[in-house]
């Protein structure tokens, strides 16, 4: 496990087949010297104190949570943190959250919206921790109910994803006004060996499985799933952690500005209708194609300055009464 | 107009005249008989996954449910192909179910009480959820809303479709966005976790209902088994992530054996009401902490532009102190 | 442990001392076989069903928690249970809560504020669990949570002290708009055996210490604590359980008649009024003494009928400005 | 009007010429050398107890404090005796500590931001809470509320006051109704918690701060050594119920040494500030989710006429579904 996660940094060469080239972006996406929350802090913020514990049953070291000045600006950090090395990795659980991470999050993010700071949230995760001591105190429910919190908080969150955004544990911190996601991230529903082996029956389908997903940047670009892509410096991330963090501190400053011209209403209403509108379908009476052009969730993010492209797929407007049968 | 696509008998339709092994005990069954006891194995109490409509069948007043959106239809988004295409994958589980997707939603009677009500279908490409769903489950969510009448989700699903990728994953944020303003908006919910409800599903809006009720056994978990298998290995004691298991963890109010349950509902209806709206749309009991004398005194003394009277008028009134019954 | 819990009837013939009296008051309020609050709902209630589940670690059987009809209402009903021989006595762990207790109440409290459901307590319990594992999960912030959450809850709230009412781990199930007490209970800030071992640095004195404390119903209603005292049937409530929860019941639904005509916003000034103002004294430099007259509780009680008393110690009004000093 | 108790120098301000030996390395200090380091051991770390006054001139900006109520005078309401009357109790702890109750309270400025700042005494008869205690704690949260201050609370306590019986109980939900509304008025509450920490206070003001801040070692624990003894006997491991135990369990957010109290407190002061009052005297980031159009929508679907097709319409109106692009 501990050699997974370390990750290999991609080959010097060519990847030989565009299979080759997504899995090598995954690779690198989870390369662990790229930098995470704390990392990405140090350099962006002017001062930052972590605050720790969910006032329940512990403190996660996989989810950090604080108070960060960045810009003048008085703002909540959250994020999952993997360790740089094995002894970091060991002590943060290989960045692998347990509820209580989550539950510290919703508690901070509470404080946030009660003093009216906004939400910055980095999000490098697997996913959450799958052992039965994060499953028996409830993984699923702190998950689902932070994401039920972030869908209706009161005051701006701006989501990043910086490396690997694996599955309802990625999403349970990444539910914002603005996704954006450095170009070598990835983000998907389950991760590429979970997939193969459901799909595939087998993990070494895991290269196939992660093209099969679109899971990279650029792809949940198109999808309207990520709003901005920023590009990473020199060969990645990793390469040049300061360099990177400088450049996600531009565009985030750039989105809070925007955010901050919006009225609590009409932000928490825009939120909630880009999450309502997520996800295409047609209706079977009208069997016409989905049709190619922005939707709802462009519209609201329209009130946002982004440089993203369209969406592919949206939803198929309902102008007619649904179709009713009796069982 | 009612949509119906050309179906095959689905899978778990069972031949009346034929017999059923029970899984559990091994008993062999007599279909018809199994039909009658509501699918649970009159030996052991074993709960047999059922269809979706015969689930709506078993809980709601006869002739009472009007399905809702039938005519929904999954989209392949991603161009997804694992061992076999995405779309050839939708195309059999509809003709194998006669659904277009994995949930079935629309209004009810149940004790004669309308709900709205969706119900997830594991024949379905394992109940998972993709954009169809979560549409279906947002869509019986805000006519709860709309109606004022309780919401009734009974999930049985693998988790998210992994077909629809990120959209899939999105479905957990619009569906909590949704049971966020259901809780808002105090109209209850009450959610039925039968077997099995894992991933997406239980961490989403199978696991925050205001009364979680659980089919015995039911198998329910967020880590699946062969994900979690290929990462953590660790051992798991018997019974494990089944209903016992979550009502011992403080996460399942009620385990109810289907024999039981529409009475149950029925029982939780009477008191899970939502209660009416004030004039101005706000329900009567919402829990927003406004102490009235304090902050609207505060304004007064803290705005001081001179007519801090008015204003506290203004705020008295506007939070609509009608009169109690 | 078992023979102190289980409790002594108290002796036939009369008490020689008033210590004796108030002890054998003690006792009697320990009487296992008093009603506890799944006994107390049966005969009181036409339909319960019990919740269970605090959605965060567990289900715990010292406190039950369900919904209730009675009267015709529908109402939430919470209350501490202890067992009524020693194999129930020993699943319900004596009666004593650990935090998961009171997370269950508040969870289910929010669902009756949400659903416009009145809200009764039973109170009996020796305290909360004094263990490490109640600790170290965090009993303090699960009683101080509930008792601010009962403070602010908008919708009425009845209180009965059925048993015990001891210390912090009974107060928070017991803070409401109307605090009822059986005749033979007590209520105390800390049990009398810990008063003694304190105060007295001997257990052997907790007779004293009880008599020190006023811990009993009688007294608790002369301080104003309790606004009505329940008289309970024959030689105590647990030579007849099912007349004392009828005459609970009676007085109850009296209450929440009363209650019910108030709006919310009254109520919960009121109940908020009735805490702001507890506990005596005075101001050095006006030293006159206590005023013995109806205070802010008082006035505030008077909205809803009670048979009670004059609270014997109010808060002096505040009239001039404070005493200032620099450090 | 100050008001002074007569009072002979308090047994914990030592003689600055005399030695003072630590209780946890047994060096010797010298007492003029411990005040220099804050009553700190420089050997171990050890944090000595101090006086709420002596507390206060750490933290505040000098010369800004100004003490509130200092008048304010327990009463023996139940008549209390135990080894000796509780006003004999009284006296000693007055004459021997300069407080008239185990409390001072009042406004000053930290790092130039004003702040309500109520800290506890140990020395007046353990720190316990009583009326007294509870009142200025609740004044100090609602000078809090009414100037939009940060409220800050240094708890050291014993728990409730017995010898105040339930009066002193009721401290707890007096205190816990001011948090509530504290918060509910988004004004920023630190919670400091030093040596010790335990019973009544931890279970009630102590424990929710927005940020709990314990100093190092500091015992912290609901249940009393006396009480849990006599009662439950189970081995409790070292650095149980200590601040640093706390930290691993989730329930205090920084452990920080005295010497850097202040600063901590005057960064956090930097961050948690109240937001402004809107126009009805509610912070503007208050956290009640008030989803606007939907409810608003609601009120107009559900007092008109109640007709099916246009409850439908406004229904799928606040949804949002603008013309697109
Ligand atoms: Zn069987
Ligand atoms: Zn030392």
């Amino acid at each position: 496990m501990v050699d997974r996660l370390l990750g290999r940094p991609h080959a010097e060469g060519k990847p030989e087949s565009p299979t080759a080239e997504v899995w090598a972006h995954v690779q690198q996406a989870r390369n662990l010297k790229r930098p995470h929350t704390l990392e990405l802090v140090k350099v962006m913020a002017d001062e930052f104190i972590e605050l720790h514990g969910d006032r329940l049953f512990g403190d996660d070291s996989a989810i950090v949570a604080g108070l960060a000045r960045i810009d003048g600006r008085r703002i909540v950090v959250i994020g999952f943190q993997k360790g740089q090395d094995t002894e970091e990795n060991i002590r943060r659980n290989f960045g692998l959250p347990h509820p209580e991470g989550y539950r510290k999050a919703m508690r901070i993010m509470e404080m946030a919206e009660r003093f009216a700071m906004p939400v910055l949230t980095f999000v490098d995760v697997q996913g959450a921790f799958p052992g039965a001591a994060a499953e028996e105190r409830g993984i699923a429910e702190a998950i689902a109910r932070s994401v039920g919190l972030m869908s209706r908080l009161r005051t701006p969150i701006v989501v990043v994803i910086t490396g690997e955004g694996g599955s309802g544990g990625a999403l349970g911190l990444a539910v914002g006004d603005v996704v954006l996601a450095l170009e070598n991230s990835i983000y998907s529903v389950i991760s590429p060996e979970g997939c193969a082996a459901i799909l595939w029956r087998s993990a070494e389908q895991s290269a196939q499985a992660a093209v099969a997903m679109k899971v990279t940047a650029a792809e949940q670009l198109e999808f309207g799933i990520v709003d901005a892509v920023i590009p990473e410096p020199g060969e990645g991330a990793h390469t040049d952690p300061a360099e990177t963090a400088r450049r996600i501190r531009g565009v985030v400053i750039e989105h809070l500005d925007s955010l901050g011209r919006l009225s609590v209403d009409d932000l928490v209403e825009a939120r909630f209708k880009r999450y309502r509108a997520y996800g295409p379908y047609t209706v079977a009476d009208r069997p016409s194609a989905p049709v190619e052009r922005p939707g709802i969730a462009h519209r609201l993010r329209g009130l946002i300055s982004t440089r993203r492209s369209m969406p592919r797929f949206t939803r198929t407007p309902r102008t007619g009464p649904s179709g009713r049968e009796e069982v | 107009m009612p949509v119906r696509l050309p179906f095959r008998p689905r899978r778990d339709a069972y031949p009346p005249d034929l017999w059923t092994k029970c899984p559990s005990c091994a008993e062999m069954l007599f279909n018809k008989q199994l039909d009658k006891s509501l699918r649970v194995c009159p030996h052991c109490g074993h709960h047999f996954r059922i269809p979706a409509k015969v689930r709506i069948a078993h809980l709601v007043d006869s002739g009472s449910f009007m399905e809702r959106d039938a005519d929904l239809q999954p989209v392949d988004a991603l161009g997804f192909v694992d061992l076999k295409p995405y779309p050839d994958r939708l195309v059999a589980a509809q003709l194998s179910t006669g659904l277009r997707d994995a949930a079935v939603w629309g209004t009810a009677t149940i004790g004669g009480r309308p709900v709205s009500l969706c119900v997830m279908d594991f024949g379905f490409i394992g109940g998972s959820m993709g954009s169809v769903v979560g549409e279906k489950v947002a869509r019986a969510g805000e006519a709860a809303i709309a109606e004022r009448i309780p919401l009734i989700i009974v999930s049985s699903s693998g988790g998210a479709r992994m077909q629809e990728g990120t959209y899939a994953l999105m479905q957990l944020a619009k569906t909590m966005a949704i049971v966020e303003r259901v809780k808002a908006a105090s109209v209850p919910y009450l959610s039925v976790l039968a077997d099995p409800t894992t991933g997406g599903v239980f961490a989403s809006f199978a696991v925050v209902g205001d009364v979680n009720i659980a089919e015995p056994n039911a198998l329910i978990r967020f880590a699946g088994d062969r994900v979690s298998a290929g990462t953590i290995s660790e051992e798991l004691p018997p019974g494990y992530a089944r209903a016992e298991f979550w009502f011992s963890h403080g996460f399942v109010d009620r385990i109810v054996a289907r024999a039981h349950l529409r009475d149950e509902i029925i029982a939780l209806l009477g008191f899970l009401i939502a209660p009416p709206l004030n004039g101005i749309g706000e329900p009567i009991a919402a829990g927003a902490f406004k102490p009235r004398s304090f902050l609207s005194a505060l304004t007064g003394a803290l705005s001081g532009d001179g007519s801090p009277d008015s204003r506290n008028g203004e705020s008295n009134g506007s939070r609509g102190e009608a009169p109690r019954g």
